[in-house]
């Protein structure tokens, strides 16, 4: 029983990750640009689908790892510069263009590569499972768990102590003022896009080995993104991270001991949170 | 018929009803002796999802609450009239426990909801619609999980279905166009425009925008219960949050502000859309770049667009 | 308002009644050349396009074989999407009937989509051929005079595999299946035999259908330490949970014995090299070694590439079903008594041995076969290693 | 008979004490003003008053009955009424509209569903009052600014207010408007309660039965308008402190080369239809401090902000050193040497002291470093892990103070920088501009508080009605800031 739980608590750390990365993006992009994007499932999408075009051509993840999130980034950018800044300061209407702009994504990829199931393995070197005396965990889920912690301190890190993580937070709380420093909120705001969407395309790359990769997952990934950012807090990377995590945990032992109910479990979590903290749990109070 | 409405009113929602749109309600109302078969099981449909899109426009262009979960609403009314009929309830009955059951979801959600604004608002309704879908989904003892619900035996002809379907319709459009006039409609409206300055003037805002969700929530639930009875049958997928969605493309497509745009973006995308799913199975590319379309180059929507273009009424708006 | 606005509305009302007229006439046109037309529907978008792909190949496949005739007249296939969505079936399958005026249905990838358009076909008296989906009940408590499946049921396809299981992989088995009537009804019927033959289930686990992550009941069989795991998944689901299944190791403790629909040769493709060595229970083996299996797995190969699989041969059958009994009657779609007892009576020479209709239920009675995972001749596949044999759906 | 009774009321926001106990009674039909410089808290009094916000500490009474912390809609429905800073109509709904939702809702019949918005005769009675009765039908956006108020004062009037809070009703009107107002004022029903906030003192003065003065959120003086007129600790609050003037240097130019800095001609500005600047001009020539003198509301920040390309220039040009400014954003004129301290000092919440530093300093080349500001302001540095927003009021303003010097700028912008600090804290503000000024910066400063502003000024402009009305020297100028302000 020990055992199993500890396995689950791997499993669901490993997911809760995965939607770190997501809800990372979601979290910052909004943030910054103002905008809820719910075309990121489809930018995870995306970046799965190249991931996995990229890794078969390339015969490398790795690789693959470094290039689709960049190639999803600047689609990203793209987006932002001829999409979303002409509607700037209309919340609705930009969430109504990212809500169509995912259809659009998801279709196009359904389009290119079929509505078949693809798996894509996991790079050799993570492959199989891990040994651990009488304990057998897989490698690929304990890389998705580090690489989204470090991920976190990482992201810290930058917005912490780079002048663009500097500007990142200044923009954030007055784009205003911001702008009276020198600091262009427009750029800030269009690479933070890039920076989001890029995210989400790295979580594409890192998801697809650990679970599978089909039509109708963008509107999952959205759906969990937008989840864990209302609990954590909107435009926090603390609230992304630790929102995550609860979602993640409450998700996996929801899964294991009652399976029907998981996704129940996750909503009942939000309500309770919207019920308790409006603004969510690391949220500030929005006016 | 409506003795209690004074006649001024009739008279605003005469002078208020474009040649466009009664020219097209006697088609519609014409159209089972018209058309049979597919072509009058679309109008039905078209006329039930506009009966959802008008109170979506309701909520949307004049209350200013933008709802990602219709669906929700859609699914209860489904549900809740198949499970009453199962149960050997008459059909009135279940076109009664249909829209109360949606409303009073309504009334429990909108107890959150209404503590945030704007964008949050739409997430939550959103969070909250998934969550009706996923208990819909999982809960298969009760509605039949992925495998849907069935309705056997209603007996319903498909021209009393269509008449009834729009009938409610113009019922729908013309008492929230009254209830749009009254005090209350117009307080829903400067809620939209200035809500703190409402508020100072002694209105309880809250409580204003809760019952505007709630009376939508009712509607929409009994179009929710006329498209179970018209398919014959309940499908988890309709509270999935592409419906939601569609609903919101409708509005948008027609115009989100007077009414008759949603129930003309309902009809338009009803038939457009089952034009373009026999040609492609991409069809999601189809909805979603009409919806970026209509965002970017139209955004009052295509009705006031038409009616500039050909004439005849004066700003139904 | 004035003239011009009447005018306008007059043109309006023209223009729909246009619309209805042109239907009609090209309606007129098509009926001179008497092509029998067959809607199709099946899903290509959602998750389970790929099925309706197979399928469809599948149909025309065998309908090229018969060179596009049968009973002396030309055969149309009109597809449309089911869209994984029981509420689009009906939508499409009334668009089919009242439409396109289709002659007969044939299709369907969900039991809730025939369930869906059951009452609407029986209604209606069209004759509909479900090549998928395979709830019971189609042909059994919600059984019409108008529905035929030639594919199989649930019952049909997992009780037979109960009682082999027992006695050749294992008595603890762990069940694990989709929370949907199809895994309810799958896992039930191995059940019942498997008890029947000493079997132990030590646990009997429903997942929601699309999971996207398979690790905590994986976690679970880990913990419970069964002989083999008897799993109903499909598609997705399928994939994410061999894959994990690999992934955590179980593959070299547990044995897979699971439902056909798992190791489809789709889901194989996707799998990999992981998944040989488990076995299943299905209607169709990649090596049954008859004629008519090598011809199609001929033709397939000529015409798509790759390896078929129970999809492609269920749509096959579809067609060779409905050719056989257009034949019968001659072409003769306006006679439906003599159709349906054409198809009551239909036996055909299948990919998958002797199949016919049993004219009690209108399901099909066939052989359901032991198979195990393995590469031939390069491709990943499933090699027959039991005939569980002849199996009739009991109707009830 | 009390009308309202304010008792012992506090308020803090952040670091930031906004009202610290305050009482206030006011009977039944009087009229009262309160006054007081920028900062001191009298829109945050008149918030809590109606229910907007709650007080941390302390009760409110209306009519007798205690209304501390209900939400302002129960407020409003207890009996009172309200106009706001900003005029707030309801813009898509006509004239008459807007009066009759405002008659409903006070009368409770907002939850009528089955007929029509009417009029009724109450609602024509007070559109002729305020005189909007020709435009009853026109949608309330179209009004003019200064017919917005009047709408504003007829949807409170109309709901026959115990007590009517009037916030600062004469802000940003042109001469006829604010002649039309401050009469409709003036002629209200006597038998209503009013409190006025006002910047407009001689209007106020002669408005109110009685006056509040509040400074640093404290009520300093309560009397009668001629006391408040002469009291001069009130005087001293309006005219300010923060030093002696210096005596005038010998050369009357100063240490100030010829070379212009900064030339306006002309400029207008405002925001949506209202028009707060019409045509101001003025130059800033290299070495100078020149000051910016006016009362609250004329338009000082609009000014500033307008310079800085925070707000869209709608005429005129802005030249620097040369250059034509016209519509660049805020970030093209930091780097082209603008720098802004801001009113309110805008700090970033969530970056602490040194973020906020390094941000500024970031691409910006000059004298000014991190580290040069942080020995000039030395308390900074002891405090350059804390989070800004957390601070003292005098270290924000210190904090934006160093963030704009860190641009390096040619110009520094100086809005209000003394708004809401004590007067130690005025005298380092003033402390810091001279040492500014010795280092050869060019400022421009807005302020309030005149004694401050002169005694560090090299030059000085008096702004009013969205113009300069006067132009000189120092030592010329508190002559003239007292007859302009206080009447005096």
């Amino acid at each position: 029983m020990a055992l199993l739980l500890l396995t689950q608590l791997l499993n669901s750390l490993a997911f809760a990750m995965l939607l770190f990365l997501l809800a990372l993006g979601l979290s910052l992009i909004f943030g910054v640009a103002r905008v809820v994007n719910l075309a990121h499932g489809a930018f995870y999408m995306l970046g799965a689908y190249l991931g996995l075009v990229l890794t078969n051509a390339l015969g490398n993840f790795w690789l693959a790892l470094l290039l689709v999130p960049l190639g999803v980034g600047l689609l990203g950018v793209a987006v932002e510069r001829f999409l979303l800044r002409g509607l700037h300061g209309r919340e609705l209407e930009q969430v109504l263009l990212t809500i169509g702009l995912g259809f659009v994504i998801a279709d196009l990829l359904r389009g290119v590569f079929g509505a078949a199931i693809r798996s894509v393995p996991p790079p050799p070197e993570l492959s199989g499972p891990l040994f651990l005396g009488a304990f057998l965990y897989p490698k690929y889920p304990l890389f998705v768990l580090g690489l989204g912690v470090a991920l976190f301190l990482a992201v810290r890190l930058v917005l912490a102590r780079t002048p663009f993580g500097i500007q990142v937070r200044a923009v954030t709380a007055d784009p205003d003022m911001a702008s009276a420093l020198a600091v262009p909120p427009a750029r800030v705001s269009l690479l933070t896009f890039g920076v989001g969407t890029a995210l989400a395309g790295l979580g594409g790359v890192v998801g697809a080995p650990l679970i599978a990769l089909a039509p109708g997952l963008d509107a999952q990934m959205t759906l969990f993104a937008l989840i864990v950012v209302v609990i954590g807090g909107l435009g926090r990377i603390e609230g992304a991270f630790w929102g995550a995590l609860l979602v993640g945990v409450v998700d996996g032992f929801g899964r294991l001991f009652l399976p029907q109910a998981a996704m129940f479990l996750i909503f009942a979590l939000m309500a309770l949170v919207l019920a308790l903290k409006p603004e969510g749990l690391l949220g500030r109070r929005v006016a | 018929m409506m003795a209690w409405i004074p006649q001024k009113a009739l008279k605003e929602w005469r002078r208020g009803l474009p040649w466009l749109m009664r020219g097209g309600l006697w088609l519609l109302f014409l159209a089972p002796l018209l058309v049979q078969g597919y072509t009058l099981y679309l109008a039905t449909e078209a006329a039930l999802f506009g009966l959802a899109a008008v109170a979506l426009s309701f909520l949307l262009g004049h209350g200013g609450i933008p709802s990602l979960g219709q669906a929700a609403f859609l699914g209860l009314g489904a549900y809740a009239v198949g499970l009453s009929l199962k149960a050997g309830l008459p059909l009135a009955l279940g076109l009664l426990v249909a829209p109360a059951v949606a409303a009073l979801y309504a009334l429990l959600t909108g107890l959150l909801l209404f503590r945030t604004h704007g964008i949050f608002v739409l997430m939550l309704t959103l969070a909250f619609g998934q969550m009706v879908y996923s208990v819909a989904h999982k809960w298969n003892a009760v509605t039949g999980g992925d495998d849907g619900l069935s309705l056997q035996g209603t007996g319903l002809s498909p021209t009393l279905l269509h008449l009834g379907a729009l009938g409610l319709l113009v019922l729908a459009v013309a008492g929230l166009r009254l209830l749009l006039q009254s005090p209350y409609g117009k307080t829903l409206e400067a809620i939209r425009q200035n809500e703190e300055k409402v508020r100072s003037l002694g209105v309880p805002a809250f409580y204003y925008k809760l019952w505007a969700y709630v009376l939508t929530g009712a509607l929409t639930g009994l179009a929710g219960a006329g498209v179970a009875l018209h398919r014959t049958f309940v499908s988890p997928h309709d509270l999935f949050w592409l419906t939601s969605a569609t609903l919101m493309v409708m509005v948008l497509l027609g115009g989100s502000r007077g009414l008759f745009g949603a129930a003309f973006g309902a009809l338009l995308y009803t038939f457009v859309q089952a034009w373009v799913s026999s040609f492609t199975e991409l069809w999601g590319l189809f909805v979603g770049g009409l919806l970026i379309l209509t965002v970017l180059f139209a955004r009052e929507g295509l009705w006031p667009l038409l009616e500039r273009k050909l004439g005849g009424g004066r700003g139904s708006a | 308002m004035g003239k011009v606005n009447r005018r306008q509305l007059v043109k309006a009302g023209l223009g729909l009644a246009g619309l209805a007229v042109s239907s009609r006439f090209s309606f007129a046109i098509a009926q001179r050349e008497e092509p029998i037309r067959i809607g199709v529907v099946l899903s290509y978008s959602g998750p389970y396009a790929r099925l309706g792909q197979e399928i469809t190949r599948g149909m025309e496949l065998y309908l090229e074989r018969v060179d596009y005739q049968a009973g002396g007249r030309r055969i149309q296939l009109l597809k449309e999407d089911e869209e994984a969505d029981p509420a689009v079936a009906v939508r499409k399958v009334r668009k089919l009937v009242e439409q396109d005026r289709v002659h007969l249905l044939a299709g369907i990838i969900l039991s809730s989509s025939a369930y869906g358009i059951r009452d609407y076909v029986h209604e209606r008296q069209i004759p509909l051929v479900v090549a998928n989906a395979a709830a019971n009940g189609i042909t059994r408590e919600r059984r019409s005079p108008y529905i035929f499946r030639t594919s199989i049921s649930a019952w049909q396809q997992h009780y037979p595999m109960g009682p082999w299981v027992a006695r050749n992989v294992g008595k603890r088995v762990f069940l694990l299946a989709l929370d949907y009537a199809f895994g309810k009804e799958a896992t039930a019927a191995f059940k019942e035999g498997f008890l029947a033959s000493g079997g132990e289930p030590v646990a009997e686990v429903y997942v929601p259908l699309g999971s996207t992550d398979y690790s905590a009941v994986i976690s679970r069989i880990a913990a419970a330490r069964p002989e083999a795991v008897f799993a109903v998944l499909s598609g997705s689901d399928a994939v994410i949970f061999m894959r994990q299944f690999v992934q955590f190791g179980l593959n070299r403790t547990v044995q897979l014995a699971v439902s056909g629909e798992v190791t489809d040769e789709n889901v194989l493709e996707a799998i990999g090299d992981a998944a040989i060595g488990a076995k299943s229970g299905d209607h169709w083996v990649y090596t049954l070694n008859n004629s008519a299996n090598r011809e199609f797995i001929r033709a397939y190969r000529q015409k798509y590439g790759g390896v078929p699989n129970h999809f492609a041969v269920r749509g096959y059958d579809a067609m060779q079903f409905i050719v056989g009994a257009l034949n019968d009657v001659q072409g003769d779609v306006g006679n439906k008594s003599r159709l349906l007892t054409a198809f009551k009576n239909a036996k055909i020479i299948s990919p998958r041995g002797f199949v016919q209709i049993d004219p009690e239920t209108n399901n099909a009675t066939q052989h359901v076969y032991a198979r195990e995972v393995a590469r031939i001749d390069g491709v990943l596949t499933n090699r027959l290693i039991a005939d569980l044999g002849v199996i009739r759906d009991p109707g009830k | 008979m009390e009308a309202l009774r304010v008792e012992k009321v506090s308020k803090a926001f952040g670091g930031i004490l906004a009202l610290t106990g305050i009482h206030l009674s006011v009977q039944r039909g009087e009229r009262r003003a309160v006054i007081g410089p920028n900062g001191a808290g009298k829109s945050t009094l008149f918030k809590v008053i109606s229910g907007e916000l709650k007080p941390d500490q302390g009760r409110v009474f209306l009519g007798g009955r205690e209304v501390t912390g209900l939400p302002q809609e129960r407020v409003a429905r207890l009996g009172l009424g309200r106009t706001f800073q900003r005029s707030s109509v309801l813009p898509e709904l006509a004239v008459w509209e807007n009066v009759a939702l405002a008659r409903q809702a006070a009368t409770g019949q907002s939850r009528v569903f089955h007929q029509p918005l009417a009029t009724d005769a109450r609602v024509e009675e007070v559109l002729e009052q305020v005189g909007l009765s020709g435009r009853a039908e026109d949608p309330a956006g179209a009004l003019s600014h200064g017919e917005k108020r009047q709408l504003e004062i007829a949807m409170a009037l109309v709901q026959d207010p115990q007590v009517l809070l009037l916030d600062e009703p004469l802000a940003g009107l042109s001469g006829a408007e604010r002649e039309r107002i401050g009469q409709l004022i003036l002629g209200l029903d006597p038998g209503i309660t009013v409190l006025l906030v006002e910047h407009d003192l001689e209007y106020a003065l002669r408005f109110a039965h009685r006056v509040t003065v509040l400074h640093y959120g404290q009520v300093v003086a309560e009397g009668d308008p001629e006391a408040v007129r002469e009291n001069p600790e009130v005087q001293e609050i309006y005219v300010g402190s923060g030093g002696a003037l210096e005596a005038p240097p010998e050369d009357a130019s100063g240490g100030a080369g010829q070379e212009t800095v900064l030339e306006v001609e002309g400029l207008v500005a405002g925001y949506g239809g209202m028009r707060v600047l019409n045509g101001v001009h003025l130059r800033v020539r290299r070495g100078e401090v020149v000051a910016l003198l006016g009362r609250n509301g004329m338009g000082k920040t609009t000014l500033l902000c307008t310079l800085m390309g925070l707000v869209p220039l709608k005429g005129g040009e802005v030249r620097l050193a040369g250059k034509p400014l016209g519509h660049l954003a805020a970030h093209r004129r930091a780097e082209l040497g603008l720098a802004l301290v801001p009113q309110g000092r805008r700090m970033f919440d969530g970056l602490n002291v040194e973020e906020e530093l390094r941000l500024a300093a970031w691409g910006s080349r000059g004298p000014w470093t991190v580290e040069r500001v942080l020995e000039v302001f030395p308390r900074l540095a002891e405090r350059r892990k804390s989070p800004s927003k957390a601070l003292s009021g005098g270290e924000q303003q210190m904090v934006a103070i160093a963030r704009a010097l860190l641009r390096n700028p040619s110009l520094l912008l100086m809005d209000e920088p003394t708004e809401g600090l004590s007067p130690l804290m005025v005298r380092q503000v003033a402390e810091v501009v001279r040492t500014l000024k010795r280092e050869g910066e060019t400022v421009l400063l807005a302020e309030q508080n005149v004694q401050m502003a002169l005694s560090v000024a090299d030059r000085v402009y008096i702004l009013e009605h969205g113009g300069i009305v006067w132009e000189g020297s120092p030592w010329e100028a508190t002559e003239a800031v007292l007859h302009r302000y206080l009447g005096v």
